[in-house]
């Protein structure tokens, strides 16, 4: 039916589509395994891009300089996010939605309503250059490799690592694990700052994808929550799988160009997401029951 | 008694994942009866209770109210049967005031709407009968009341059902000398005027002083059950079947007792005053007390988790300070706590997992696997062996274990640290009797090699049975020392302050 | 296992929840049906009457300054306003229905800089209702309960929801200036707006049916559906193909986003040739081309909007782009029709229709000007203002 | 020892319970302040008091029913596309016909019913997580609500805009309404059983159902509240706006505004703790925050910068003395 599907380069353009959200998802995961909720990593994917685009004045040099101080940038929004909740004791939720509002006027601020540079090709380089004539696959973007490489390293920090560990016994049961001698807070920092980074890595490649525009970020932080669910993540900590929240963001994005091809109109992907999204948790719910509790 | 039971469960059997927390129970109570319910910790009582009030659905057997089957689904179909509970975890909600926690769930209505006027004087009449020194506004919330109160208002809410029923769970866990004794007159009314009560201890002198009956619960199975109150000694052998000399491990030789480990000298903190304690290599010391009486804040305290204000501590000869969990910890000092579920596991992760957290903790963040000295996956699987934690596989989730091998795979966690001081606190709450007696063996298997061992229990032969020398705590600080020869009696009259334990 | 699950959850026995998912469904299949209860409501897009006044007046000769667009006005109706003359300084308050995008930012800078250009203005008063209209009329009631305001300029967020609240501004006696989106009420002195969403329309249909021969494939782009300027656009465009017996490959929602939009080209263009894109907004004109490019295809006949990185995309790759304009120098003109409503001077009304141009490849030049922002609107008409370019985001 | 330990003990002044009366007042100062120092005395006259409490009506109609859901350790995402679908059925029904006015709030109304039955359900019963629930709920509704309009749909009667436009004096009969509204959430929190039922549930569930009470209906009852005023939201908006169109919920962000204004007036996220005269001191904040942005003149986006900071600043006011690790 979808010549997409059908050959390789149409697999590659999709997996290219769907990088910023895979990323930015696996992201997440790590401040959902740690029993919180990050809502601020759209607005600050929407900073990420509005900022280079502020800050390149068209200089393809400065590229080099932006991506790592929108990182550092990113890092202080995690640092902060981290601080208001351990803190001042405000749940996550709030936290970050506070600084999602906040980030988003930031955002707006800075660039006076309307960004005033564009992106120079250097920036855009990882989220809209396919490396042409690759064997067997055609066509190789690079946004595919940098989600290779950035899951890879986000799976290997989750499952293959004393940290990632303590991570899910934080998210678990952080009395528990502060008893055991678990650095609780850093951490849950850490989980903070990893979130708003991979947000940073995802509006880059976004950025590169789509270009300049005011809101490209919002609506991401719902996603990426939707797709670690999808992949089995447990809200409120302690339970979630790196390579299973790529494949849900992958699966989300799927089932998005599928209704599109199928011609159906927004209404129903609506519906759609809506309907996975209770069902997958439920379904998640009664298999833990069913096994005991 | 004669006639058709109040109450009667018949060949109750109950299974959990890996458990079988019953087998064929059966029971009943009559009207105007104190029916004494007596079992180690673990033993089935909580559980055949939780049936009772419809908490669980048993596997099998039923449950007869005057004479008819009773099918419970909800809590509120035993609480319309007349059944009440006082359950030994409160289920009081902190925010609300004692008259809403008293009437919760059935509170009076006049048109429909509640009479809070009602509720008020009600609540104040049932308090009443505590008698005027043990005061409790109606209005008052619940969060701002002590522990003896909070238990008092639990008492009271059962006993305003006016139910058919009563079962009072460990009611006096909390109360001194004097509490204890207006609970028992309390008791003594109710049987008065015809209610039927569970009751359910194991402490001697409230059976004998209450009860008139005694079913003993041993292993899931009621193994001996008394018309009248026999003496204390037998219901002893009946609830722990074998001699206790057994059960519990030989205490330490003088010789095998070393240096000092943990000195504290004027510690204090918002709990705890005055605190002065010596723990030595090879010992194991007991800690006995009412609940709230300090050591939970003391073993805390020492742990760093709620660090002393002021005082000082010696440990392993120097003079430290310990801000937080991490830094007690990396000294070594360990702790299992007493609630495991909520502030010891951590439940969605594997027993491997849990084993390892606390290694995990101290090693290189990014390090993973067998190469790091701290973090040996295959030690941990050597320990949980030697354990010998029953686990399909250490992969296996924690959730799906029972009390006992949990319990060890924590005491496993602290192990692979090889800990100089060793908390534990409520070391075999919810834990069967065979496990107990492996837990026992294993805090003086760690104390043979050299390790100081702090007990924190509520179980007083427990304490007795288990510890080389006893400290009783009351108020926060530290009232009496023993050693293992005192009596249950001693302990009691220190921790409630009737009289000053003498330095042994 | 399955009698542990009972006796953990004895309130659901597993009928019940059959039951539960039933109702469930049930309900939901209700609430499916009872939006569908007046589904013929659709407002009317598409007025053939109002589709041919538009396309007249595109060509129509406008009354004004010759140089200043922003002055000129269709027709000679004028309306009186001694009524409002007052001396000055006045206060003037704007209630303004967001400033969330590209074109609002550069039209409400030409607002505040023509607001300079008039000295006898003491105060300009701006509220910024955030894209609510629930707040824009509490907006505009407390600009009415404690704004001293001596004239009210609104642009509207919805028309109808913001009708009342004009209503009440007029009947407190103030000269009301609504532009962009109207009202459904004349008591306003004056609606300015450009010529409209047929005329927008029409201008990239026209350049789409002559480039691209009978039977080739138009995608139409569109950003949300039910917002009247823009759906006035499509139903204009709609007819013409259709008319000029061009097929539409499909009509796709992009909520402006640039990645949706990407995607959406790129699917279709798995799927075949596309002739042409159509597009009732320019904002994702850039990132319809750049699918093309990336996906190694020429890019077709693309239409966009006066934004600056369109017009330079369509000149530096040389493609066959047009770019109709909804001008942003209107929020200029509300200013002048406030101001000259406070001098009792007459204004063109009761609808001040300005001059909505487009631009072609002739002069695609002339707009072109490399030191603006990449989402700047060349048709501001404010190269002629002191604060040009900086005030704008630009350099000199 | 003496009889010390059960004496009552004093009342403590209980910082967390006056919070929000504290917030309130510190808001109405800094606005008094700044219309003193700015010298803007026609800011205090009393039609401008009334417009800044009828700013909020829409935002306070929803947070009364948020406070039921967050209080039952609950909360509802959905209240927003609830809000957009309500209105558009209340503007379709009516018709501009008078005599549908009745039909058309009885059959939102039911609407919201069902709503937040299915809410309630999906939560209580599947044991979704509420967020998901809600969120997904939030999505299911809107794509239908969509599907079928997609702009201002029907119109409501002149005589149904009474509702919103009408006043008693100088008074609008719907900030009447609100507060109404509001005394009857509290008189239902105060005195009925339903009342003492959802804070016990929501302090704790487990307890709650072991003094008998039958938790799962307790859950839905709030959420079908919960969504009814939400409803009633949708029913004053359309009255307000002469229409309803499928996005004024979502532009009106009522969703995160709701629960923002639920935990600055504080009730406890966990739930158990609060009430609904602390909602409506949140949402007097609220419309007293935006008046004072717009009496300062501050822009937009500066606006916005204060207002994320503002969340997480009243928030922080309570949750920082509480003892209670959060996530």
């Amino acid at each position: 039916m979808n010549p997409a599907f059908a050959e390789p380069t149409g697999y590659m353009n999709y997996l290219k589509r769907v990088g910023a959200l895979a990323i930015l998802s696996a992201g997440a995961l790590y401040v959902i395994v740690s029993g919180g909720f990050d809502l601020s990593v759209g607005s600050l994917m929407t900073l990420t891009v509005i900022g280079s685009s502020m800050l390149a004045s068209n200089d393809p040099n400065s590229t080099y300089w932006i991506i790592p101080l929108m990182l550092g940038i990113g890092a202080v929004v995690g640092l902060i996010n981290e601080l208001v909740v351990s803190n001042l004791k405000v749940p996550s939720l709030i936290a970050t939605l506070g600084m999602m509002i906040s980030l988003n006027g930031v955002a707006f601020m800075w660039s006076g309503g309307a960004p005033r540079g564009y992106l120079p090709d250097t920036f855009r380089f990882f989220g809209r250059y396919n490396i042409p004539d690759v064997p067997l696959i055609g066509i190789l973007p690079v946004a595919v490799i940098c989600l290779a490489a950035f899951g890879l390293v986000l799976w290997w920090g989750m499952h293959r690592t004393n940290y990632g560990r303590m991570l899910h016994a934080v998210g678990d049961n952080p009395q528990a694990a502060r008893l055991a001698g678990v650095p609780v807070k850093s951490v849950r920092i850490s989980a903070f700052v990893i979130s708003s980074l991979t947000a940073v890595l995802a509006g880059v490649i976004l950025g590169g994808r789509a270009g300049v525009s005011v809101d490209i970020g919002s609506g991401f932080e719902l996603q990426a929550i939707t797709a670690a669910v999808i992949g089995g993540a447990q809200l409120l900590g302690g339970r979630g799988s790196v390579p299973a929240t790529i494949a849900g963001a992958l699966a989300l994005e799927a089932i998005f160009t599928l209704l599109n091809l199928l011609g159906l109109a927004q209404p129903i992907r609506l519906v759609v997401q809506g309907l996975i999204l209770i069902g997958a948790v439920a379904f998640a719910t009664y298999q833990r029951k069913r096994v005991g509790r | 008694m004669s006639g058709t039971p109040v109450i009667e469960m018949r060949n109750i059997t109950k299974s959990f994942p890996g458990v079988k927390a019953l087998r064929g129970v059966s029971f009943a109570c009559g009207r105007g009866e104190v029916h004494a319910l007596c079992g180690e910790n673990g033993a089935g009582k909580s559980t055949l209770i939780k049936i009772l009030s419809g908490v669980y659905k048993p596997n099998e057997g039923e449950v007869l109210i005057d004479g008819n089957v009773q099918h419970f689904t909800h809590p509120q179909h035993a609480l319309l049967a007349g059944i009440s509970v006082i359950y030994q975890e409160f289920s009081l909600l902190p925010e609300r005031t004692v008259a809403q926690n008293l009437f919760l769930g059935r509170e009076p209505r006049k048109n429909g709407l509640i009479d809070n006027r009602a509720m008020v004087e009600e609540t104040r009449r049932v308090l009443g009968l505590f008698g005027v020194r043990h005061k409790i506004e109606p209005d008052t919330l619940v969060a701002d009341l002590d522990v003896a109160s909070q238990q008092m208002v639990e008492i009271a809410k059962a006993i305003s059902l006016n139910a058919k029923v009563i079962v009072m769970d460990e009611p006096t866990a909390a109360l001194n000398e004097s509490e204890c004794e207006v609970l028992f007159s309390l008791v003594d009314q109710l049987r008065a005027s015809g209610t039927a009560i569970i009751y359910i201890t194991h402490r001697m002198r409230e059976v004998t002083r209450l009860a008139d009956r005694v079913t003993v619960i041993k292993d899931g199975e009621a193994t001996a059950s008394f018309d009248h109150v026999p003496a204390p000694e037998v219901i002893v052998r009946a609830m722990v079947g074998r001699d206790i000399a057994e059960f519990y491990p030989e205490p330490a030789k003088p010789e095998d007792i070393g240096r000092t480990v943990l000195k504290v000298e004027k510690g204090s903190n918002y709990a705890l005053r005055e605190i002065d304690l010596e723990l030595r290599a090879g010992e194991i010391v007991g800690f006995a007390g009412l609940q709230g009486a300090g050591r939970t804040a003391l073993a805390m305290a020492i742990f760093g988790a709620v660090p002393f204000t002021g005082g000082a501590i010696t440990f392993d000869g120097r003079s430290r300070t310990f801000s937080n969990p991490r830094d007690a910890i990396r000294a070594g000092i360990g702790m299992l706590s007493g609630d495991r579920k909520a502030s010891g596991l951590v439940l969605m992760q594997s027993v491997r997992d849990n084993g390892m957290l606390t290694s995990r903790s101290f090693a290189n963040a990014v390090g993973s696997a067998a190469a790091n000295q701290f973090v040996d996956q295959a030690g941990m699987t050597a320990l949980l062996d030697e354990m010998r934690v029953k686990a399909p596989s250490y992969d296996q989730e924690m959730r799906f274990l029972s009390g006992g091998n949990q319990q060890k795979a924590i005491v496993a966690r602290w192990l692979a640290l090889k800990p100089k001081l060793l908390i534990f606190i409520e070391p075999t709450r919810g834990i069967d009797v065979d496990a107990k007696a492996s837990i026992y063996h294993l805090m003086r298997d760690l104390a043979r090699a050299g390790t100081a061992v702090m007990m924190v229990s509520s179980d007083l032969p427990e304490i007795l049975g288990a510890s080389d020398r006893i400290l009783v705590m009351r108020e926060g600080t530290i009232v009496g020392e023993f050693d293992r020869s005192a009596s249950e009696a001693d302990l009691m009259l220190a921790a409630t302050g009737e009289v000053e334990g003498a330095a042994a | 296992m399955s009698d542990y699950l009972q006796n953990f959850c004895p309130v659901h026995s597993k009928p019940q929840r059959e039951d539960d998912l039933k109702k469930t469904f049930a309900t939901l299949a209700i609430l499916g049906m009872m939006p569908g209860l007046a589904l013929a409501q659709a407002p009317n897009f598409d007025d053939p009457a109002e589709f041919g006044k538009q396309r007249e007046q595109l060509a129509a000769s406008f009354n004004g300054p010759a140089d200043q667009r922003y002055l000129q006005y269709a027709g000679d109706a004028m309306v009186d306003t001694a009524q409002f003359k007052k001396e000055g300084p006045w206060t003037v308050c704007f209630s303004n229905a967001g400033v969330n995008n590209p074109w609002r930012v550069v039209g409400y800078t030409d607002m505040t800089e023509e607001v300079k250009l008039h000295p006898e203005i003491g105060t300009f008063t701006h509220v910024d209702a955030e894209g609510s209209d629930d707040k824009q009329i509490a907006d505009i009631d407390d600009l009415l309960a404690g704004g001293n305001c001596d004239a009210l300029i609104v642009s509207p967020y919805s028309t109808a929801a913001l009708t009342p609240a004009v209503e009440k501004a007029c009947a407190a006696g103030l000269p009301v200036i609504v532009f962009d989106r109207g009202v459904t009420t004349d008591c306003p002195v004056t609606f300015v707006h450009p010529v409209g969403g047929y005329g927008f329309g029409i201008q990239a249909a026209d350049h789409i049916i002559a480039n691209v021969p009978a039977g080739g494939k138009v995608l139409m782009l569109r950003i949300l559906p039910g917002v009247d300027v823009l759906e006035t656009r499509a139903s204009g465009a709609r007819n013409m193909f259709k008319d000029a017996g061009l097929t539409i490959l499909g009509e796709e929602f992009t909520d402006g986003d640039n990645a949706k939009t990407k995607s959406i080209v790129e699917d279709y263009l798995q799927r075949g040739a596309i002739d042409a894109v159509w597009m009732d907004a320019g904002a994702t004109a850039v990132a319809a081309v750049e699918a093309f490019e990336d996906s190694g295809f020429d890019v077709p006949v693309v239409p966009g909007e006066d934004q600056q990185d369109y017009l330079q995309k369509w000149r530096d790759l040389g493609f066959k782009g047009v770019a109709p304009t909804y001008p942003t120098y209107q929020w200029r003109t509300a200013i002048v029709a406030a101001v000259n409503t406070l001098k009792g001077e007459q204004v063109p009304g009761p609808e001040w229709v300005l001059p909505q141009p487009v631009i072609t490849e002739d002069v695609l030049d002339q707009y072109i000007n490399e030191k603006m922002p990449p989402l700047h609107y060349a048709m501001c008409g404010c190269e002629d203002m002191p604060g040009y370019p900086e005030a704008w985001g630009g350099s000199k | 020892m003496t009889d010390t330990s059960l004496a009552t003990p004093r009342r403590r002044f209980r910082f967390d319970r006056n919070a929000s009366a504290i917030l309130l007042i510190a808001a109405v100062l800094i606005y008094l302040g700044l219309v003193l120092a700015l010298g803007q005395t026609r800011f205090l006259t009393l039609e401008n008091v009334i417009a800044i409490l009828t700013r909020s009506i829409t935002l306070g109609i929803t947070a009364i029913g948020q406070t039921f859901a967050i209080l039952v350790a609950s909360i509802d995402l959905s209240v927003a596309s609830v809000i957009s679908a309500a209105a558009v059925v209340t503007s379709v029904v009516m018709n501009g016909n008078p005599a549908m006015m009745l039909p058309a709030i009885a059959a939102v109304l039911v609407m919201g019913a069902v709503i937040g039955l299915i809410n309630g359900l999906v939560i209580a019963r599947l044991e979704v997580n509420p967020l998901i629930a809600t969120l997904g709920m939030s999505l299911i509704i809107q794509g239908i609500l969509s599907y079928f309009y997609n702009n201002f749909a029907g119109n409501v009667p002149a005589e149904f805009q009474v509702f919103a436009y009408g006043t008693i004096g100088v008074v609008p009969y719907s900030l009447i309404f609100m507060f109404a509204l509001a005394g009857l959430a509290w008189f239902v929190l105060r005195f009925t059983r339903f009342g003492s039922d959802i804070y016990s549930v929501g302090g704790n569930q487990d307890a709650a159902r072991l003094a008998g009470i039958k938790t799962v209906r307790v859950v839905v009852g709030a959420h079908i509240l919960c969504s009814l005023c939400a409803a009633i939201a949708g029913i004053y908006l359309a009255s307000r706006l002469r229409s309803g169109a499928p996005w004024i919920g979502a532009e009106g962000v009522y969703d995160l505004e709701s629960i923002a204004v639920v935990v600055i007036g504080g009730t406890v996220l966990a739930g158990g703790r609060g009430g609904v005269w602390g909602t409506m001191a949140g949402v007097i904040i609220f419309s007293l925050i935006d008046s004072i942005f717009n009496v300062a003149g501050v822009d937009a986006f500066v606006k916005q910068v204060l207002r994320g900071i503002i969340i997480v600043a009243a928030v922080a006011f309570y949750a920082a003395r509480s003892q209670r690790p959060v996530a």
